[in-house]
């Protein structure tokens, strides 16, 4: 059995960091901030999201592939070609690490849809791809595109997260936030696809917990086109998130007023006018309300958003330096790359911590 | 002051709270045994007629012509509640010529009997009331 | 304050207990001319039936005086009353002062001229308890005893002595039995009962001479007998307030708040008259419930609360030999009747009131005719047809049971 | 108050219908819908063809249909009055309780079906051409009138009075009906009856300019239920 | 005198030496099984008047009397059933159509039954619904397919009327008329002191219970008994019943006999005449029609009521329901074959429809594959028996369920299916005066509200231990069920995993 096949449930590890001036930072800090909580990971997955790492190729879809055989790849590349101008192609860079075994061919595709199909699918260029992506992933056999953004990348594998960061060779990429995950799944023989951040587009999610509103959820989400191939809860928040986001318009701060919704009680104790603005999300996207232990740091073009669930039943810490941003699963993650630090402070279950870049958007 | 209400509205013409009433009166545990093949005498009892019922026990006035009436002392009133000494009560009825409701009785042995609010045998909420399947007949305070 | 309360039997305690819900303080003096604890006088012939003893006589318990701050002067009489100095002056010629008088003196025996009545060893009145005690003492087995008088303190006593085994002879003017409280068909009911139980009556005769073991009747009957108690009747005690010139007719006059007509002295129980609410007379009506409700009536008003008692009716509820009788207000009106072997009833009403009863037998829920008497209540606003046949409170309004029931005002 | 109903929509129209207290007369009506849905208090005059369900629980409002109506006209309807200046469709008064409903030509299946009586209320349809199957089916209470004023043949089509237990139908026509549900008695409505539909056939008159002579020109068949309880044999406890 | 060919089905067995001859059972019984022999000062009983209701058990007050099931059998024989049996003598008898009342008894499979509830442990927290909050709250109502906002970019509130409940039951549609007035108040005040709804059925709304409105669904069935705007108005809802599970494609009738004075007035039509609802709507032949209705509802109401469309589940329930779904209805009811209280034939009764526990997976399904789950709210009917039932079905995709026959249990019925009689020695389903008397609201009330308080906290606790803390977390989670004992196309149907996977 595969990832994908059944549910898989894990506890976990996840950390983030942020430059809102937009400077760009080398990727060796993240690794350090998740090495530090190895404890909350088991080996059976580890990964990174990086933004700001493609500012030559910044206007493409920078696709993020993995393989499990030449033909898959074969007929893959067919359909990329078909809808895509690909601008540049290449293996992602990796380095042998002894933890890191059975790799899968990892591609790196720069692609723009091509006009004609895109004009013929009448959809905006986002939904385009992200139907291109659904395509690839359920339809082309061994097959499975693990990124989709701009200007950003996932990079993840079975392992240990710092294995897998050397692994991509990540202190050698440059952007303005990275965020990370160690894997604690309790039943799965791991699957590279498996391994967070899960991502649409530029969105990447990296989560911690398990969420018991899962089944509500997806069904909810599968209804608008999204096709919850990993059965992971991951998944199914990186899809809300793209729903509620790109799709219906919802601003980050209303999209937690859905997701992690305050409490009808507390609701009710609220000005009349935030009052009536609660109840209506509430109401009119209940079936999106995530339940159970959560933690996630969201990735995005321009920003970066940390979010518990409304009980706050997982640890989650913030701090800034400057402008600096962290998250984390534990203080010491963000201690260890930044001492000095402003402020450190845990969110209330339900706030999402929102930052961006200066005048950036989001 | 708890005391007994009864509603016509919701009486069933049962009767049951007539059988609870002679039942708490005996010592027995058992409704079969104490009232196997006898008469009973309770101390509530229904008028009933077209169709109409209600269930009549002691109102335990707060001037009860009955106590004032009794030539004997053996009605007394204490702590809102009118109870019999029926080991003083020589059977002269003058309580029964007193009270408006009709609600005492002359009892098998020659003394008068009425209702006590079950204080003297069980206690608690009255066993016509407990025994009320329809909530016809309420022990509760109520505005005087 | 202190109050002055002439007398020890119902309207006494009636008074104290009314006083002591207005006032916790004031003295309370007793005087009474017996030497026994405030006891119910009706219960003399239940003491020679057996039915009570002394002690639960008692009408009100031991602690009855010392629980209501009571001074108690015993074996005292009040033989004047000085209303200027507010005192009483007492047989031992001691003066007691008040503030608040009540005269509660009851009544007293009425013994009749007649001739050779002083040959009589044995003879004895019926009201108090030495003089059932006495009674008591001399009778035995086979006793003859002549009882003169056939109304309720006659027959009381005729049953009361049945215990002893004593032969008993009722002579009475009258024609009937209790003439005073039932009718003619009622008493004849009656009279059996009595005679099946071995009374012997000589009705519509009297006594024209005695002597010391004989009595001689008007038609020359002669009536041998060991004990003679003469039973005619009684007269309410009002020398007290008539020697000061206060109001009196048959009894001491007082108003719907006991008042007499002189300041400060009230009067209540058997020494009284006022007014029959059932026929709108006034009227002698010595009755202990009366008698309880006017000391009551007076006792508020001495101790300072506005109090009116104006619901007196005549009424009676007896028992002979196992059979009851309970009568109340006027026997005047139209009639509703039902008779049968056990039971007799008869509904007096006019002007849309009931204004009396008469029940033998079967007496279960009187008390609600009783109340529609006493209230004066307009008889078409109930279900009077139903009423008369069943006493309950079936024939009144579902609004007026659901306030009887529902304690809904 | 003038309002165009092509323009608005059916939705626009009659949130205006409902907001004002004015008459109402209406231009370029082409199938909007619930026209006067509820309404009391007002004439309503359509010029067109007023849409499904027209005047649906009017409850003491006036329509007035220069044109045909469509179907449902005066469903549940509990008071007030539809004049129909031409046709009007299928299910015509259905469950109507109370008010007047006249149609000048003809009237669709199921005219007057379930309607019924409620103390002072008497729902009346008259229909001066013939109509459709099923007339008056389940009639629990009410009149109908069919003049048949188009037709020499019976003017109504099959089953009629189906189920029905109360009401009257009476029926303008020199042919007597046939096959009527067993429940169902026909007869020559006689002075009296007629005296007693008078008044109603006297409005229709004047409605439409029809003469009183042409109306009572024919015979009037009155049907009525012999039962108010037709199916109590039905069943068996089980 | 005919031959009598069945005998009782019950028997009434008295326990002398426990017998105080109190008459209890007398006066109680409306079917006059007791009787008492004053030459003999006994009890006795006729077997044949006893429709097993348990009043007369219930009330003795010395525990002397049970109903047991007759021992007295037809020779054996799996295929001709004494049942059968004597349904043939009844109609042979009378000629009659055989009627019915309270749902389906028979043996069909009860799915929630072989449906199991998952709990978290370790990876998940169970909570702890005495202590941490957890929701049940729904909203009922079609949900924007889009946002709104205002010039000043604020979110407009865009929802379609919405009916707000404590917890995701209802009460379902019983006439005043089927059942008594005292049974109404009952569930109606119940109802308001829950926060939930009860629903008039094709009664109309007796003016003492006006004052309910906001927890009261009026409806709207093919006799329109009742139906006038001040009823439509006096609502927080209104049902349009196309079918019911009891008797899916079979009418209504109220006998004239029941049609009393207060009867009447509610329903609109003269005392003693029948209230007859006709199978269809006779203006509604398709789904477009349907639409209309509902639209004629709006607009009468001027758009401020949510308008809930009932259908019977039957086989093609997902198609219909899809149609109901784009009709304009913001909520659809489905009802399964088990469910009703009222009085239906017994062939109708016992073999029409489908169960709600497929009918409700198929339907959700389908309205999620086509992409229109959110434009309405689904309530499930037909035999919900406890909060597990609602917890399966609110997981099967249920936004709330209706409980009828729960809630006349609670009230006091006692399930002798002998409604259609009119006799209910309860009080519940009955016109007579004194029989209605016997259920007192005040206390009925009571019951209701604390069956459906002791529900939610069981459905809380349920919750609680799958780690949700509010119940849209549930609505629709087919990962937390688990089926036992069924077939490949059941789970399939389902769409549950069988329990082990």
């Amino acid at each position: 059995m595969r990832e994908g096949m059944f549910r898989n449930i894990s506890g976990c590890a996840i950390s983030g960091i942020f430059s809102k001036s937009g400077k760009r930072f080398s990727g060796k800090s993240i690794i350090d901030s998740i090495a530090v909580m190895h404890e909350r990971s088991n080996g059976l997955g580890g990964g990174f999201a990086a933004y700001g790492i493609y500012p030559e190729y910044k206007d493409y879809y920078a696709f993020h592939i993995f393989y499990e055989s030449k033909s898959a790849k074969k007929e893959c590349e067919e359909f990329i070609e078909e809808h895509f101008d690909i601008i540049n192609l290449s293996k992602i860079p990796t380095r042998k690490v002894p933890a890191i075994k059975d790799e899968p061919l990892i591609w790196r595709y720069f692609v723009t849809p091509l006009p004609t199909k895109l004009a013929d699918s009448q959809l905006d260029d986002k939904e385009f791809v992200v139907k291109c992506v659904f395509r690839i992933n359920t339809r082309i056999d061994g097959a499975y595109v693990f990124s989709s953004g701009k200007n950003m990348g996932v990079f993840k594998a079975v392992g240990f997260p710092e294995d897998v960061g050397r692994f991509y060779r990540l202190e050698e990429y440059e952007g303005y936030c990275f965020t990370a995950h160690g894997r604690y799944p309790t039943n799965t023989p791991g699957w590279w696809g498996g391994a967070h951040p899960f991502s649409l587009l530029d969105y990447t999610v990296v989560h911690n917990g398990e969420i018991s509103s899962y089944d509500a959820n997806r069904r909810t989400i599968e209804m608008y086109g999204y096709k919850c191939t990993l059965k992971t809860d991951t998944e199914v928040i990186a899809y809300i998130f793209d729903y509620l986001h790109r799709k219906i318009g919802l601003t980050l701060k209303e999209i937690c007023s859905v997701i992690a919704a305050p409490f009808w009680s507390t609701i009710e104790s609220k000005p009349q006018k935030e009052r009536e603005e609660l109840e209506y999300l509430r109401n009119a996207f209940a079936s999106l309300l995530i339940t159970g232990p959560f933690s996630i740091i969201v990735g995005f073009e321009g920003g970066m958003m940390a979010l518990n669930d409304r009980l706050k039943l997982r640890s989650m810490v913030c701090g800034e330096k400057d402008d600096m941003f962290y998250a984390a699963s534990e203080e010491a993650a963000i201690r260890v790359i930044q001492n000095d630090l402003d402020r450190i402070w845990s969110p209330r279950g339900g706030e999402g911590v929102i930052v961006t870049l200066e005048g950036g958007k989001a | 002051m708890k005391r007994v209400y009864v509603n016509e509205k919701w009486c069933l013409g049962c009767h049951l709270c007539e059988y609870y009433c002679a039942f708490a009166s005996t010592n027995e545990k058992d409704m079969a045994r104490a009232l196997k093949d006898i008469r009973i005498h309770p101390r509530i009892r229904i008028e009933e007629k077209d169709g109409i019922s209600f269930a009549v026990s002691c109102r335990h006035c707060d001037e009860p012509l009955c106590v004032k009436g009794c030539i004997t002392g053996a009605l007394t009133r204490k702590d809102g509640i009118i109870t019999i000494d029926r080991n003083r009560c020589i059977g002269c009825y003058t309580c029964i010529l007193s009270c408006p409701f009709g609600a005492v009785s002359p009892s098998e042995d020659g003394a008068i009997q009425k209702c006590e609010l079950c204080i003297k045998t069980a206690g608690g909420t009255p066993k016509c009331v407990e025994g009320c399947p329809n909530g016809a007949i309420v022990f509760e305070e109520r505005g005087e | 304050m202190k109050y002055v309360i002439i007398g020890n039997s119902a309207a006494a305690v009636g008074a104290v207990e009314a006083i002591r819900k207005n006032d916790r303080e004031g003295r309370i003096v007793i005087i009474s001319n017996e030497s026994y604890h405030t006891y119910s006088r009706p219960l003399i012939s239940y003491l020679l039936l057996g039915k009570t003893d002394e002690n639960k006589m008692k009408y009100r318990s031991d602690s009855f005086y010392s629980e209501n701050g009571c001074e108690l002067m015993l074996n005292k009489t009040a033989v004047r009353i000085d209303p200027d100095k507010k005192t009483v002056l007492l047989d031992d010629g001691q003066n007691v002062s008040y503030d608040r008088l009540l005269i509660a003196t009851g009544s007293s025996p009425f013994v009749p001229p007649v001739k050779g009545l002083e040959k009589v060893k044995n003879k004895f009145t019926f009201t108090t308890l030495d003089d059932a005690k006495r009674l008591e003492s001399v009778l035995e087995e086979n006793t003859k005893v002549l009882i003169v008088g056939a109304g309720l303190i006659g027959l009381k006593c005729a049953e009361g002595i049945s215990r002893k085994k004593v032969e008993t002879v009722c002579i009475d003017l009258s024609t009937r039995v209790l003439s005073s409280i039932l009718d003619e068909e009622g008493s004849e009911i009656i009279k059996r009962h009595l005679e099946n139980n071995n009374i012997s009556f000589f009705l519509n005769h009297q006594i024209i001479e005695l002597s010391e073991n004989t009595a001689i009747l008007d038609d020359n009957t002669e009536i041998p007998f060991d004990v003679l108690v003469m039973a005619v009747g009684v007269r309410p005690n009002i020398s007290l307030l008539k020697d000061i010139g206060g109001k009196t007719n048959r009894g001491i006059v007082i108003d719907e708040r006991c008042r007499t007509s002189i300041p400060d002295i009230y009067a209540a129980g058997d020494c009284c008259e006022c007014i029959d609410v059932s026929s709108g007379e006034m009227r002698v009506m010595a009755l202990l419930p009366n008698a309880y409700m006017q000391g009551e009536c007076a006792g508020m008003n001495m101790s300072g609360a506005d109090y009116v008692f104006d619901k007196a009716i005549p009424m009676n509820a007896i028992g002979l030999f196992g059979k009851h009788i309970i009568t109340a207000g006027t026997y005047a009106g139209d009639v509703y009747y039902e008779a049968d072997q056990e039971n007799y009833k008869k509904l007096f009403y006019s002007n849309n009131k009931l204004n009396g009863y008469i029940l033998i037998g079967n007496i279960e829920k009187a008390g609600i005719y009783t109340s529609l008497i006493r209230e004066r209540t307009p008889l078409d606003t109930l279900d009077f047809d139903l009423i008369c046949k069943v006493p309950g409170l079936m024939a009144f309004s579902k609004e007026e049971r659901a306030c009887k029931l529902g304690g809904i005002a | 108050m003038d309002l165009r109903a092509c323009e608005l929509g059916y939705q626009a129209l009659n949130e205006k219908i409902r907001n004002t207290d004015e008459d109402v007369v209406i231009y370029d009506c082409y199938g909007e819908r619930f026209i006067g849905s509820g309404a009391s208090n007002k004439t309503i005059t359509i010029n067109g063809t007023p849409g499904n369900a027209l005047g649906a629980y009017l409850d003491g409002a006036t329509i007035v249909v220069n044109g045909n109506a469509q179907d449902a006209t005066g469903d549940t309807m509990n008071d007030g009055k539809i004049i129909i200046n031409g046709n009007a469709g299928d299910a015509l008064g259905y469950a109507m309780r109370g008010g007047k409903i006249f149609v000048k030509g003809y009237a669709g299946y199921r005219t007057g079906i379930h309607m019924k009586e409620y103390k002072d209320k008497k729902p009346v349809i008259v229909v001066g051409g013939s109509t459709g199957s099923f007339l008056g089916e389940y009639l629990a209470g009410g009149l109908i009138i069919v003049l048949g004023l188009d037709t020499d043949s019976f003017p109504t089509g099959y089953f009629t009075g189906v189920g029905m237990h109360g009401g009257e139908i009476f029926i303008r026509s020199s042919k007597a009906p046939k096959n009527l549900p067993k429940q169902v008695s026909a007869s020559v409505a006689n002075k009296d009856d007629i005296k007693g539909i008078e008044d109603i056939l006297a409005e229709f008159s004047d409605l439409f300019g029809v003469s009183m002579e042409e109306i009572l020109g024919k015979t009037f068949y009155l049907l009525t239920p012999n039962a108010r309880n037709p199916y109590k044999q039905l069943y068996t406890e089980n | 005198m005919a031959v009598e060919y069945i005998y009782p089905d019950y028997e009434i067995v008295r326990d002398y030496d426990r017998c105080i001859v109190c008459r209890v059972c007398e006066r109680q019984c409306a079917n006059e099984a007791h009787e008492y022999l004053s030459d003999k000062n006994k009890m006795v009983a006729d077997n044949a008047k006893c429709v097993n209701c348990h009043r007369c058990v219930s009330l003795c007050p010395t525990r002397a009397l049970k109903i047991v099931k007759s021992d007295h059998t037809f020779k054996e024989n799996a295929n001709w059933t004494g049942k059968s049996i004597k349904e043939i003598y009844k109609q042979a008898g009378s000629g009659g159509v055989l009627l019915s009342s309270m749902g389906n008894p028979e043996n069909y499979p009860v799915y929630f039954d072989k449906i199991l509830l998952n709990a978290s442990q370790v990876t998940n927290p169970s909570i702890d619904p005495l202590r941490e909050p957890m929701e049940t709250r729904v909203y009922l109502g079609a949900k924007p397919e889009r946002i709104e906002r205002d010039e000043k970019g604020r979110l407009i509130n865009n929802l379609k009327p919405q009916l707000k409940l404590s917890m995701p039951v209802m009460f379902s549609a019983m006439s005043y008329g089927s059942i008594s007035y005292n049974a109404h108040e009952s569930l109606a005040r119940a109802a308001t002191e829950l926060g939930i709804l009860y629903n008039t059925g094709e009664g109309g709304l007796h003016e003492d219970f006006y004052k309910y409105g906001k927890n009261t669904i009026v409806q709207v069935a093919s006799g329109r008994f009742g139906v006038h705007k001040k009823y439509l108005e006096s609502s927080a809802a209104i049902e349009i019943k196309m079918g019911q599970g009891a008797k899916p494609g079979i009418g209504g009738h109220l006998p004239g006999t029941k049609v009393g004075e207060d009867i009447s007035k509610t329903r609109m039509i003269p005392v003693g005449t029948d209230a007859i609802s006709p199978a269809p709507h006779h203006d509604i032949y398709s789904i477009e029609d349907l639409r209309q209705l509902v639209y004629s509802l709006k607009e009468a109401t001027g758009y401020t009521k949510p308008v809930i469309v009932k259908i019977a589940a039957v086989h093609n329930v997902a198609l219909i329901a899809s149609g109901i779904a784009r009709s304009g209805a913001d909520i659809i009811a489905i009802d399964g074959f088990r469910g009703g209280t009222g009085a239906a034939p017994t062939r109708i009764r016992d073999h029409v429809g489908i169960p709600i526990e497929l009918a409700l997976a198929s339907v959700d399904q389908r309205l999620r594959d086509e992409g229109i789950r959110n434009n309405v709210s689904i309530v499930v009917a037909g035999s919900i028996r406890s909060s597990a039932d609602v917890v399966k079905a609110v997981a099967l995709g249920a936004d709330a369920v209706y409980i009828g026959t729960a809630a006349l249990i609670a009230l006091g019925c006692h399930l002798c299916r002998s409604c259609h009689t009119g006799k209910c020695n309860w009080g519940i389903a009955t016109q007579r005066e004194d029989l209605v008397k016997r259920l007192n609201p005040n206390l009925g009330y009571k019951r209701l509200v604390n069956l459906m308080n002791a529900w939610k906290h069981e459905i809380k606790e349920m919750m609680g231990g799958m780690g949700i803390n509010s119940i849209e977390s549930l609505k629709g989670n087919r990962l937390m069920l688990r089926g036992v004992g069924l077939n490949e196309k059941e789970l399939q149907i389902l769409g549950i995993k069988h329990a082990g996977e």
